[in-house]
């Protein structure tokens, strides 16, 4: 497939771009912030983004869904990136969405992912337990039908209607429905450093409503679907990359210092014309990615972790670049480039960070 | 000043001690944890207790709230050895620096140089006794690296000056009674030309103040304006459009201060075998483990280097640019092991909450950040490393 | 040129492909090896052997070793559309190129555009019949990223140029029979306008040339010395002191053929495991572990990268600086290649000796270091980069 | 102990510095090198070197040698190593009279400490067997007091008298003394490409003259007498690194490109600072690390991995940027920088690379 977008595709970006551009700049999530949002996020802008269908989007139509594929809800993620915006597209769309739709049940795709395509039911997945990413080891688990544990780092667990939690089985790794208002549930929202919501739940013998897949499937669904979030969120984090880099590029062509513009030092030009070629990779990356989901290459584990790993290195060098350019200024609370380095970091440990897909990477190519 | 002799020496470090054990408090000697435990003195001085403002008393009434400074202007008229006795037995025992004040580092040095006898006489006995808080005002928001193209004026209307403008990063200004100010008295002349000495009270009508927040959250630096605040002629510091001999002066004072990478209560091994474990003996992560002990070597060889240039020192060899060097390096390696320590901590570094006492690791990252840019950026380091050390031509 | 409709073109594939099997010997189907294997040219021309002076003459009677070239210069006339089949049959054959010249793909575009048809006739057919030997002069000893600092000047001596100065990095000069150069024929203008473009024959006299001698070892590089040399005024191609808009052109031209990472035998993670070796299914070496899958991704992002540009490419967006980007990109990776290999290879790979076969790995590592020097060093690239795709303004 | 050069130690460097530059510059490599030189060094050089003194410098003086201690003979490795000087300073005084001095008994001092101290013997160490630096593992064995086995990078061993070997027991690692004339030795000479040499060695049943310690001692021998060679060595990249660096700097100033010495250009000025500060860091090693020799510091391992590993990256990193900031002329072999390159990637791969003292370093400090 040639690596670039067809014209639907493009028209969509476009859309989105006008879309956050206009109801969710970064200046509402400040206002998210500073207000103490309870969703912590802009319902409203939440269920535009439903009507317009984008929730739905690459579930087949079957279930409420447009069946458009995953390299046009990339170019939703890379526009949401530009403007930072917070919403359950990544937690209940992507991750659950693509979970019950490739491993779920007829019942539970006529239900729950419908729910999730209307963008009427928040489903988020709760699997890490411990401070690092470990997706495939729980100590959580199931008796007598009932689930005990405790997961961290829950996107938008505050707000879930179903929460998806693994547990160990004798077989391996099995994947739970469990109701959000069951009793037993006990859900402690953080605040994470970029804004968004992230929680500790607790399950204490806590009745699950069905599983996903069999026991032991678990590991394989977990694969397969992180696979899929991560090229998402690594297009997002492009998107994210782009806006720095290219808010830094106007700042170092206005602010002047000595006479003249700071854009003018050699010193500068050149850090800036390597993070250019940098995020040229990415943008390579994350696009082939994107259009493996929807080609269900052989290769999605590999271009996953090679772009989860290249595009949360190239987060991390044009985030600190963007606060060392803009200087003093860059500092403040009041401009927004801070914000970017603040999501770089929570996006980059989120589904694996860099030292975890580098090592994966080696581990996959057998070296 | 006296010159000390060796058995005079001797004897100070005996009185010294004697004196300490007897007028320190025993809470003075423990270290300080809050921004709550220091003294800053003031107009309105605030003691967090009993213990707090004895022992400041007694240091005052020794003129050891600044040792070396002149006893006519409040201080201690230590020799340079007596003062290093001071030093040495205060730390022995642990007790704390009595007054805090940029008073005492930042201005007392420019007035002792530059200053009038009656600015001496007036202003460094109240910075003695702690009864003003001094803050700082040189940046401004055009001019960051480019100090000198400040553009605060200050007009000659006869017997005052009208100073209009504003400063940035002034810290604690929203608490300080007075603020010691770069400003230009000449807008014609070549930018460094142009520049005189001010000193002004934070109470002069026209002043106002607000606090800065950072994207760590919130801190002591603040935004300054001056809307037509009339400053007396006799404020001035120096000769008028030559303060920039002043900051020049206090700017080299300044950038030795900074630049040593802060010891941390864990190492960063011991942060990271805590945060991840080990497998067969090494840690778990091993991406992680090649970069901590790379960032470990750099931190030794680092203060090695910082112990090397101290031997130098004495053996002779002058300091030169090396503050350029040291404030480079140091701070990009402060910034590395926040950059490690968020990488190293997981999950739990990612929570901000609401308090800086929940998301204490990425708040400090975050405030990392502007090591390299704050008292010259990493790249005017760089500039002057490559010009004054290694002789490269101006670009 | 002809154009030709889709039955014609299938046409002319079936007569190609068996034209190219009854014409192209079976040992010209073998790929090159070593310097031997290319044919160049020339006044004395030398074939390795029998097939490959049958497979050159039976190309040239076609027209193709220029196969785009016009008829009337000895070309062979093809449409582009044409000239795709001819490549796509070689290529599956595996057909050797049968002429290798700096003429075809340097002198040949430049002549076709600035040229007179006097020039274009003598010029491009010897070029076509392989009769001369061209090699390129523009680099100097004293202007290398500045190409348009360079000195060798041309004086007008009404019928000829006298022209004396010197050329550097002239690939193969002590084979070729004439060079294209670059030549100052206005010392007064501004530097890129006092510029002409030269054809000079290497036999006349005042033409000495030296081999250089890289760190790598022997090389195609010579110097090249002009000491008044008479240059007939005919061979002055384009506009007197208007050579720059050539050498422009041409250098575009250059430059996008260069920064493909070269595909090796082995991958360089299997390079690692042969040399390294295994321990519980991990590279015994875990630091080369990481930065050898850093390096795998960083190259197939490249290639992915170059992939994507030709699709936008095809999708009619226009390449504009890229060239610069992968020039740059490419050339590190190449470079960070090598630094790996020697990394993994170990001692071995210290091993000179004395000819090139046992030192390979070495000799081409050392080589790699001039990838980003040739062609416009990184800091050049990364210039343009800045100022024409960033729009950066001008230092 | 202060980190500066006590008067002594300075007045040894300065002599040195001036020996070197009057009697061995590089040019007298490129000579050796070009006149394939039988050797592969300078023999005057190296009796001129035994005349002062400096083959003995570091032992006692029973033994014909003046006790000045490893901080001093490292300035003068530092010295040779910005003339790059070859000579058996490394293989026979350094790492072979090193280990004797320790190890030896009374009578192999008297014997071959001695000879190595006045210059007389070239003794050197073969332990190498793989492509890779494993100083705690061989194959060769020893049986009837016969060794055999085969050793890869033996420093100098086609001019050797005397060969150290390492060989296994069953106790653990043994070192032997084999003399070089013996029968069944046989020496494959290889020139390097810093033009040094370099032999395997195979021994077919040779006679075991003696050993140095007890079998299974060898372990402990070889980390605590490399680790001297790993300073020393590190002493003479720092040497390197700094003549190359002031080599680049002075290019710097003098090249005009654009009309302008290209030093004044910025992006170039920041890569020469960072550079110089490293190359600092480096000094600072080094001189810790030799006076923790002299020392004998608890800490000497710690410190000479994290001596080489540093060491060994900076050199890297100068020598590539001399190449660069050379640019073309750089690339020919006429022009002195690119020796520098060539040395640096030897000296950065013998007695364990960076990878292998990154890696030591954390096993020593236990993470």
């Amino acid at each position: 497939m040639a690596l670039v977008l067809t014209e639907e595709q493009q028209m969509l970006k476009t859309s989105a771009k006008e879309f956050f551009n206009g109801n969710a700049p970064i200046a509402s999530l400040r206002d998210l912030r500073d207000k103490k949002s309870e969703a912590g996020y802009d319902q409203l802008v939440w269920s535009e983004m439903a009507n317009m269908g984008w929730t739905g989007l690459v579930f087949p139509e079957a279930y409420g869904g447009l069946d458009f594929g995953y390299a046009g809800l990339g170019q939703i993620l890379i526009e949401s990136g530009k403007t930072l915006t917070p919403s359950p597209l990544m937690s209940s769309v992507i991750v659950s969405g693509t979970m019950i739709n490739a491993y779920g049940s007829e019942e539970q795709k006529k239900t729950l992912l419908a729910a999730i395509a209307a963008g009427e039911k928040i489903v988020t997945l709760a699997y890490e337990e411990s401070n690092a990413h470990r997706p495939h080891t729980a100590e959580a688990s199931v008796s007598n039908n009932q689930l005990s544990g405790t997961k961290k780092i829950v996107l938008d667990g505050h707000v879930a209607d179903t929460f998806l939690v693994t547990a160990r089985t004798e077989k391996g790794l099995g994947i739970y429905v469990i109701d959000a208002a069951a009793s037993g549930v006990s859900v402690e929202r953080h605040t994470m450093m970029d804004s968004r919501n992230a929680a500790t739940v607790t399950f204490s013998d806590v009745p699950v409503l069905a599983m996903i897949g069999l026991p032991g499937d678990g590991e394989k669904i977990m694969d397969h679907v992180l696979d899929v979030a991560r090229i998402c969120l690594s297009a997002e984090m492009l998107g994210s990359m782009e806006e720095a880099f290219e808010r830094t590029m106007n700042y170092l062509k206005e602010r002047k210092q000595f006479g003249v513009s700071i854009g003018s030092f050699q010193g500068l030009q050149h850090r800036a014309a390597h993070m250019f070629c940098e995020i040229e990779m990415c943008k390579s990356l994350v696009l082939k990615s994107l259009q493996a989901i929807d080609a269900e290459s052989d290769e999605l584990a590999t271009l996953a972790s090679m772009t989860k790993a290249k595009v949360g290195e190239i987060a991390k060098l044009v985030s600190n670049e963007g606060i060392q350019m803009f200087g003093g200024i860059g500092m403040t609370d009041d401009e927004e480039i801070g914000f970017f380095l603040k999501r770089a970091r929570v996006a980059q440990l989120t589904y694996g960070d860099y030292n975890y897909h580098i090592d994966r990477y080696a581990a996959l190519k057998s070296f | 000043m006296s010159t000390a002799t060796q058995p005079n020496i001797d004897a100070f470090r005996t009185e010294t001690r004697a004196w300490l054990e007897e007028h320190c408090p025993e809470s003075m000697r423990t270290p300080v944890k809050g921004f709550d435990d220091y003294f800053w003195g003031g107009r309105q001085p605030k003691f967090k207790d009993e213990d707090q403002k004895l022992w400041f008393e007694n240091m005052k009434s020794k003129g050891w709230t600044v040792p070396r400074w002149p006893k006519e202007y409040g201080g201690g008229g230590l020799s340079k050895a007596e003062y290093k006795v001071l030093k040495e037995e205060m730390e022995s025992l642990g007790c704390r620096t009595p007054l805090f004040s940029f008073g005492i580092h930042m201005l007392g040095p420019a007035l002792l140089n530059f200053g009038t006898e009656e600015q001496k006489k007036e202003h460094l006995t109240q910075i003695a006794n702690g009864e003003i808080w001094w803050c700082q005002g040189y940046s401004e928001p055009g001019a960051g690296s480019d100090l000198a193209g400040l553009q605060t004026s200050a007009e000659d209307k006869g017997d005052h000056y009208l100073v209009n403008g504003q400063k940035v990063w002034t810290s604690y200004a929203d608490y300080a009674d007075k603020i010691f100010c770069l400003v230009r008295t000449d807008k014609n002349a070549p930018k460094h030309t142009g520049i005189s000495f001010l000193l002004i009270d934070m109470k002069a009508e026209g002043v106002t103040t607000r606090p800065i927040k950072l994207l760590s959250g919130s801190s002591p630096f603040c935004e300054t304006f001056f809307d037509n605040v009339k400053v007396p002629k006799e404020n001035l510091v120096g000769t008028e459009n030559e303060g920039w001999t002043i900051a020049k002066y206090l700017l080299t004072h300044e950038r030795s201060m900074i630049g040593n990478v802060a010891k941390m209560d864990k190492t960063l091994d011991k942060y990271a075998v805590d945060a991840i474990g080990k497998v067969n003996g090494k840690l778990a992560d091993p991406v992680n483990r090649v970069e901590t002990a790379k960032w470990l070597i750099d931190e030794a060889a680092f203060n090695l280097t910082l112990e090397r240039a101290l031997d130098e020192a004495k053996a002779g060899s002058p300091p030169g640019a090396k503050s350029s060097f040291f404030k480079y390096y140091g701070t990009e390696l402060n910034k590395r092991r926040y950059e490690l320590m968020m990488s190293t901590g997981g999950f739990d570094n990612l929570i901000w909450g609401e308090n800086a006492e929940e998301g204490k690791t990425p708040r400090e990252f975050c405030r990392t950040k502007a090591n390299s840019i704050e008292g010259g950026t990493s790249e005017v380091q760089l500039n002057i490393i490559a010009k004054h050390i290694l002789g490269l031509p101006k670009s």
